[in-house]
């Protein structure tokens, strides 16, 4: 969320998702929304339905992209270019928002200089979209007075994800397309409290609510009522601790020295991070992991502690959706077997170190979250039970949340241009690995499948890993429907069913990281983007073959 | 049968639905009517996502490597093995060699619950989590 | 022997209280969010019983849960021969009285319609029975139609002629109460205190609510003249390949659905000597609905799963059945964001005819 | 008038009242393999007897009916039964190796205990074909069912005109019941004649679809049934063959495969237009079935 934060100053939607419904040109990219965000999708349906644009970028036809007035079907890792060229459509038709840009914004000066130099012709080239339907796409965005812009992972999860992010953002301010009802840049989360888990600050950088941790005001807050010195340094990403520092050279000063010891809360390296070979070899080579969870995880199997945590349906406590809304989970049911919910087992450890963290109720947390975090500060349980929730920023019990964000000014007060130049994806096809692969998520599973794989419903659905391939290579390849087929990469090697289907364009395969028999993390490429540290996860060069039975 | 509203757990929609619970089982689930964002629609995940709550695959007790196995042992035993091993490491390298991956799945409370103990009690600021993933 | 009776709206809440000394008792329950649901009734002082909207849910989950253990079964090794013992154990369903209380007609209508499917086709369904037989019904009449509701066009609604024990009829500061099955005349007789004989001009107001309800419907849907169309025309390929392009693989649609009653059995093992055999709700809308053994699916693509669903309801029951398996209740046009419901389908397929017509 | 015998036969087997006719519908009876004949590399014949006694005693079924096979942990298939109707305890399925549960059918072994429901299903209106000449086409494991109605009909041979069996496989090694189908060559009660899609090295016999089979014999309409059963599109391909030939649709017969759950018409998986295959079929002649395209 790098790059919504530099160019806005806040890395989340700035709408709310009912604001869809009135939109009148709606953007879509790199999110396959009927499967990923179906209440996304449903949005975009009625406000289509209602007579608005829908425009997608995607390299697959997903069904929202065949459900498009404009389909961009674009080369893989050019987004950067493709919306240089849509903005600088934009500017040759004088469709931009001066006024906007001159009250609300900084830095257009070198963004134009930048447009300016930019060669429609060659941008069809590089992104493989034709020029018309650049400039078709820039006319029906900017004319549009309430434009929205939607994205995905298929947007960050490049090697240039920040810059991607930027571009859309320059787009929006560009056309004035943010700050509004109706119209603004939307990041879709993939899980359901990553927004929340955010705003918690389990962040290396930043404290919760996205206090700085430099901010001595703030440092003594929470010493006050913590009653600890709180660490200075910044701490190390997820891929620093899960690579085990060695792989992350560039942007440190030195090496930074590998992690030892690893606490582990419902996740699942061994599956969601890329280059799980790294993965294993640092998760083995600890001298102690812990790792609580609700099913023994592939990542739990290789733990010296494992505690069985409870499920959402077995506790009280509120989740963030992507729209900044705060919404509390009511407990179903105790928990199961001996499960303790993790605040507990964290208090357990805890009280073992000679600190107290023992609370009466989720509740009681909260109360604490509301004290030292002003984004949360009138999240009281009391307001969120019988309620849908409040949208945050929220800042005490007279506050009714929050529809939309940055109105009347950017929450970094000037939005900041930012341009950006096309960077080539890390791996680039060769003769050896001439396909493309993408990889993201299916309609019937859920990240690492511990969960959606142990329902006998969706396991019926979509019990095995597939590979999706357009039916010409298929063809090439002597391919057919339901064939097992082995995908190498320069790392490593899975086997999928495949699926043909004319959503892929030639050359390019999908698959998702949903299995572990086929685990697609082994095959891609550990690089990631140099600010956010989102890893290029959507593209990597493999070669495919057909397996003999 | 007792009708619970929660959030589904499946994605950042945060579509509120029941959990239609039996003599503590969670045996269905349905949308809410009113929910402003799923306003009576769930996903193919949403309708099922009672099915794994009670699966018996779910872990029961905790587990602590005994001779290279994982043997379920008492909460108390589990908890002191996994203080004294952080422990040690932080007393042996210093904090920042500890990394804690928190959790997109689980609760804010849980979330800042960790961050706390990571920063006050553990010392360090390494704790990240799969947003980019 | 149908009798009429009053009771004044002071008294339903002591008459439920009554019945609940020897029943369980389900009703519309408005909730803290504002949702109405069917629901069990622990404390009939803190529920807030809501007969003025149509609750989300229909009666299909107490009858027939989402989720419900058919048996359990034992895989045992024997040490000796290395053979395999494998025994299955039923799992009893409780057998409790329930009064289903505030039921619409169309739900009602479901009930008799799913009784079709568990118990009168050959062989019995002993857990629905079960549920089916302690099963008691004060049925409420529609005087106002919800947005989506068009039970006339299904005629299983808005007030019902047959099906319910005691039906209530609201008539402003009283209900018109009429017996239906004979265990409704007995409540009457029991619990005689509550009930006062009715007056034809009572009978004649609850007329009048009947004949103006059928005026209150907000949809105009054409259910039987599109069962007459499918049985005569072409299959509306096109009208389906429409439809099926925007559906959402959710299922949704058949879990709301008062009659669909598909579902799926499957085996899920507690460990290596032992597991349940559960059923859950199925739906045709499914790739795994059909889908045979060596993955070979006759029912292939998207398009022919819709139209397994709406030609099911409209065209197959209703040569089966003799009308088609649709209670006009609304509730997959609310939930189905996509349009892929029954009266988008019903609407097209009446257009085609109107369109033959313009070109006669 | 055929029609209505059936019909007949129908209601009364709607009506009977067995000793699987029991209080709870889903619960299967452990049954004993006594027996495992390798037909080749993917189809096995079971034979089965169930524990209980009375069961055992009791137990009587029809050709062209099958049975509800719960396999431990893999849950439930419907499957044909392949033995005929005779006097015995023992019935037979022959079972190819396909998906999850048959894969781990064929993992079983002699003593071995599966969980099984039925008889379920309309059976082959065996009493219409009595004194017809009968064919019956086969395609791959479609010779199951086939199989019992044919064993049936060839316990009262003199009942029945001329037997012609027609038998198609994808190779030779495929071929199902190999050793019977090499016995009708020395009898003379029995015409029959097999094809392969692709054959091996050893095979001398024909090579191509079995509906080139129906060239190779005569069929007089008026006089015969036809029996068929196998691959959704081989049905499809049988049918027009046999209707092409002049022979009515009353006269054909086959019977068709669903995925299923319940078997006894309730939980709706074998939808098939209006009818369920489970309970109305899985026999069908032709004139009850309107639409070809998915079978």
């Amino acid at each position: 969320m790098a790059g919504l934060a530099t160019t806005f100053g806040s890395g989340a939607m700035t709408n709310s998702i009912n604001e869809l419904d009135h939109a009148q040109v709606v953007l879509v990219s790199g999110s396959n929304t009927t499967e990923a965000h179906p209440q996304v999708a449903r949005r975009i349906y009625g406000c289509v339905d209602r007579g608005a644009k829908l425009i997608v970028i995607d390299p697959r036809r997903t069904k929202i992209a065949r459900y498009a007035d404009l389909h961009l079907q674009l080369r893989p890792g050019t987004d950067i270019p493709l919306l240089n060229g849509i903005m600088r459509s934009i500017i040759d038709e004088n469709l931009v928002d001066d006024l906007f840009i001159e009250m609300r914004t900084e830095n257009f000066f070198a963004m134009r200089d930048m447009l300016l130099q930019i060669d429609l012709d060659q941008v069809a080239a590089t992104t493989n979209v034709s020029k018309c339907m650049i400039r078709q796409a820039a006319r029906i965005y900017a004319q549009a007075q309430r434009s929205v812009i939607c994205y995905c992972l298929g947007v960050t999860q490049h090697i240039c994800g920040t810059s991607n992010v930027q571009s859309y953002a320059n787009l929006a301010m560009l056309t004035g397309h943010v700050e509004q009802e109706f119209t603004g840049v939307d990041p879709l989360r993939g899980q359901n409290n990553v927004q929340g888990a955010c705003d918690m600050a389990a962040l290396p950088n930043v404290l919760p609510g996205y206090q700085s941790l430099d901010d001595p005001g703030v440092r003594n807050k929470f010493k006050q009522s913590w009653g600890v010195e709180l660490p200075k340094t910044q701490g190390v990403t997820l891929l620093d601790m899960t690579h085990g520092g060695s792989v992350w050279s560039e942007g440190f000063e030195q090496l930074p020295e590998p992690i030892r010891a690893m606490y582990i809360m419902g996740e699942n390296p061994m599956l969601s991070d890329p280059g799980i070979k790294h993965v294993e070899a640092t998760l083995r080579d600890l001298d102690f992991l812990v790792v609580a969870d609700i099913f023994l995880t592939e990542t739990a199997v290789l733990a010296d502690v494992v505690f069985p945590a409870a499920s959402f349906a077995e506790k009280i406590g509120t989740v963030t959706n992507s729209e900044r809304r705060v919404q509390l989970m009511n407990q179903a049911i105790t928990p199961v077997g001996n499960s303790r919910t993790d605040d507990k087992i964290i208090a357990g450890i805890a009280s073992r170190f000679g600190y107290d963290m023992e609370y009466e109720s989720s509740a009681e947390i909260m109360e604490e979250i509301c004290l030292l975090t002003p984004l949360y500060g009138g999240m009281y349980h009391d307001r969120l039970k019988g309620s849908w929730g409040l949208q945050w920023p929220c800042s005490d019990r007279t506050h009714d949340g929050t529809q939309y964000l940055h109105k009347y000014s950017f929450t970094r007060g000037r939005g900041r241009f930012e341009p950006g130049d096309h960077v080539e994806p890390a791996e680039p096809l060769s003769e050896e690995y001439p396909f493309l692969l993408i990889t993201g998520r299916a309609y019937h599973h859920y990240h690492t499948g511990t969960m959606t794989r142990r329902s006998h419903t969706l396991v019926r659905e979509h019990d095995r890993p597939y590979i999706d391939m357009h039916p010409e290579d298929g063809k090439r390849l002597g391919l057919q429907r339901g064939d097992m087929v082995q995908v190498d990469s320069r790392r490593g090697t899975c086997n999928f069913t495949v699926k043909l289907t004319d959503q892929m364009a030639p050359g390019e395969l999908y698959c998702d990281f949903h299995f572990h028999e086929a685990p697609v993390n082994t095959l891609t490429i550990s690089c990631s983007d140099p600010v956010a540290r989102c890893p290029e996860f959507k593209i990597c060069a493999v070669k495919a073959e057909k397996v003999a039975l | 049968m007792r009708d619970v509203l929660s959030v589904c757990t499946y994605c950042g929609c945060g579509c509120g639905l029941y959990l239609h619970v039996e003599n503590n089982q969670v045996v269905g689930a349905s949308p809410s009517r009113n929910h402003p964002v799923s306003r009576n629609n769930l996903c193919v995940k949403g309708w099922h996502v009672h099915e794994f709550i009670h699966s018996p695959d779910r872990l029961s007790d905790p587990l602590v490597r005994k001779d290279g196995r994982l043997v379920p042992v008492s909460w108390n035993e589990a908890l002191d093995v996994a203080a004294a091993g952080l422990k040690g490491v932080k007393e042996r390298y210093g904090p920042d060699r500890i990394g804690v991956l928190s959790s997109a799945k689980c609760s804010n409370e849980e979330n800042y619950i960790l961050q706390k103990f990571t920063r006050a009690v553990l010392g360090t600021n390494n704790i990240d989590h799969c947003a980019r993933l | 022997m149908t009798g009429r009776y009053l009771l004044a709206k002071d008294h339903l809440v002591p008459l439920l209280r009554k019945i609940a000394k020897s029943n369980r008792l389900v009703a519309p329950v408005l909730n803290e969010y504002g949702d109405t649901l069917f629901s069990h009734i622990t404390d009939l002082d803190s529920a807030a019983i809501d007969l003025a909207h149509q609750p989300q849910n229909s009666l299909k989950s107490f009858f027939f849960p989402q989720t419900e253990k058919l048996s359990t079964y034992l895989v045992e090794k024997s040490p000796k021969t290395g053979n395999v013992r494998y025994n299955f154990y039923p799992h009893t369903v409780e057998n409790q009285p329930t009064a289903y209380v505030g039921v619409r007609s169309c739900d009602m209508f479901a009930v008799m319609y799913t009784d079709m499917t568990f118990l009168h086709n050959g062989e019995r369904d002993n857990y629905y029975q079960k549920r089916r037989d302690n099963a008691f019904f004060i049925t409420l009449a529609c005087n106002h139609p919800f947005p989506n509701c068009f039970c006339n066009a299904t005629r299983s609604g808005p007030f019902l002629e047959l099906g319910y024990d005691l039906q209530l009829t609201d008539l402003g500061d009283r209900y018109f109460v009429e017996t239906g099955r004979s265990r409704g005349m007995k409540i009457v007789e029991q619990m005689g205190q509550f009930f006062k004989p009715a007056s034809e001009a009572d009978r004649r107001e609850q007329f009048q609510l009947a004949l103006e309800a059928r005026g209150l419907f907000q949809r105009n849907v054409h259910v039987e003249l599109a069962s007459k169309i499918l049985q005569e025309q072409d299959e509306p390929v096109g009208i389906i390949s429409e439809l099926s392009s925007r559906c959402q693989d959710c299922a949704g649609c058949a879990y709301v659905c008062p009659t669909c009653t598909c579902f799926n059995i499957a085996d899920l093992p507690l460990d290596e000597e032992s597991g349940e055999r559960i059923r859950s709700w199925d739906a045709c809308t499914f790739a795994g609905f059909s889908k045979m053994a060596g993955d070979h699916n006759p029912v292939q693509c998207e398009s022919q799963r819709v139209r397994k669903r709406f030609l099911h309801k409209l065209l197959h029951d209703v040569a089966k059945h003799g009308r088609p398996s649709c209670v006009g209740c609304g509730r997959c046009v609310d939930i189905c964001f996509g349009g892929v419901d029954i009266i988008s389908f019903v609407d097209r397929v009446v257009k085609t005819i109107d369109h033959c017509r313009d070109v006669d | 008038m055929a029609g209505i015998e059936f019909q007949k036969q129908e209601r009364q087997n709607k009506h009977q009242v067995g000793p699987f006719r029991q209080e709870n519908i889903y619960l299967p009876h452990p049954a004993i393999i006594r027996e495992i004949i390798t037909e080749n590399e993917t189809v096995s014949t079971f034979v089965l007897e169930f524990e209980d006694a009375l069961y055992r005693q009791e137990f009587t079924y029809k050709p062209g009916q099958f049975l509800m096979v719960s396999i431990p942990h893999q849950g439930e298939a419907p499957i044909s039964i392949s033995s005929a109707s005779a006097l015995t305890t023992t019935f037979a399925l022959t079972v190819r190796k396909a998906g999850k549960l048959t894969g781990a059918m064929h993992g079983l072994s002699m003593g071995d205990v599966v969980g099984i429901r039925g008889p379920y299903g309309r059976p082959f209106p065996m009493g219409d074909l009595e004194g017809k000449n009968l064919v019956f086409v086969a395609g791959g494991i479609g010779m199951a069912p086939l199989h019992s109605a044919l064993f049936s009909c060839l316990e009262h041979r003199q009942k029945y005109g001329a037997i012609t069996v027609l038998y198609g496989s994808r190779n030779p090694d495929e071929i199902c019941f190999s050793e019977e189908m090499k016995s009708f060559e020395q009898d003379e009660n029995v015409k029959c004649l097999l094809t392969v899609d692709e054959a091996g090295d050893n095979w001398q016999g024909h090579v191509g679809l079995v509906t080139e089979l129906l060239d190779m014999i005569s069929i007089d309409p008026g006089t015969s049934k036809a029996l068929v059963c196998g691959p959704g599109i081989m049905i499809r391909f049988v049918i027009a063959r046999l209707e092409s030939l002049g022979m009515q649709a009353p006269d054909i017969i086959t019977t068709l495969e669903r995925h299923m759950k319940c078997g006894v018409g309730i939980c709706g998986h074998c939808h098939f237009d209006e009818k369920l295959i489970c309970s109305d079929g899985p026999v069908f002649t032709r004139d009850e079935l309107t639409n070809l395209e998915n079978i």
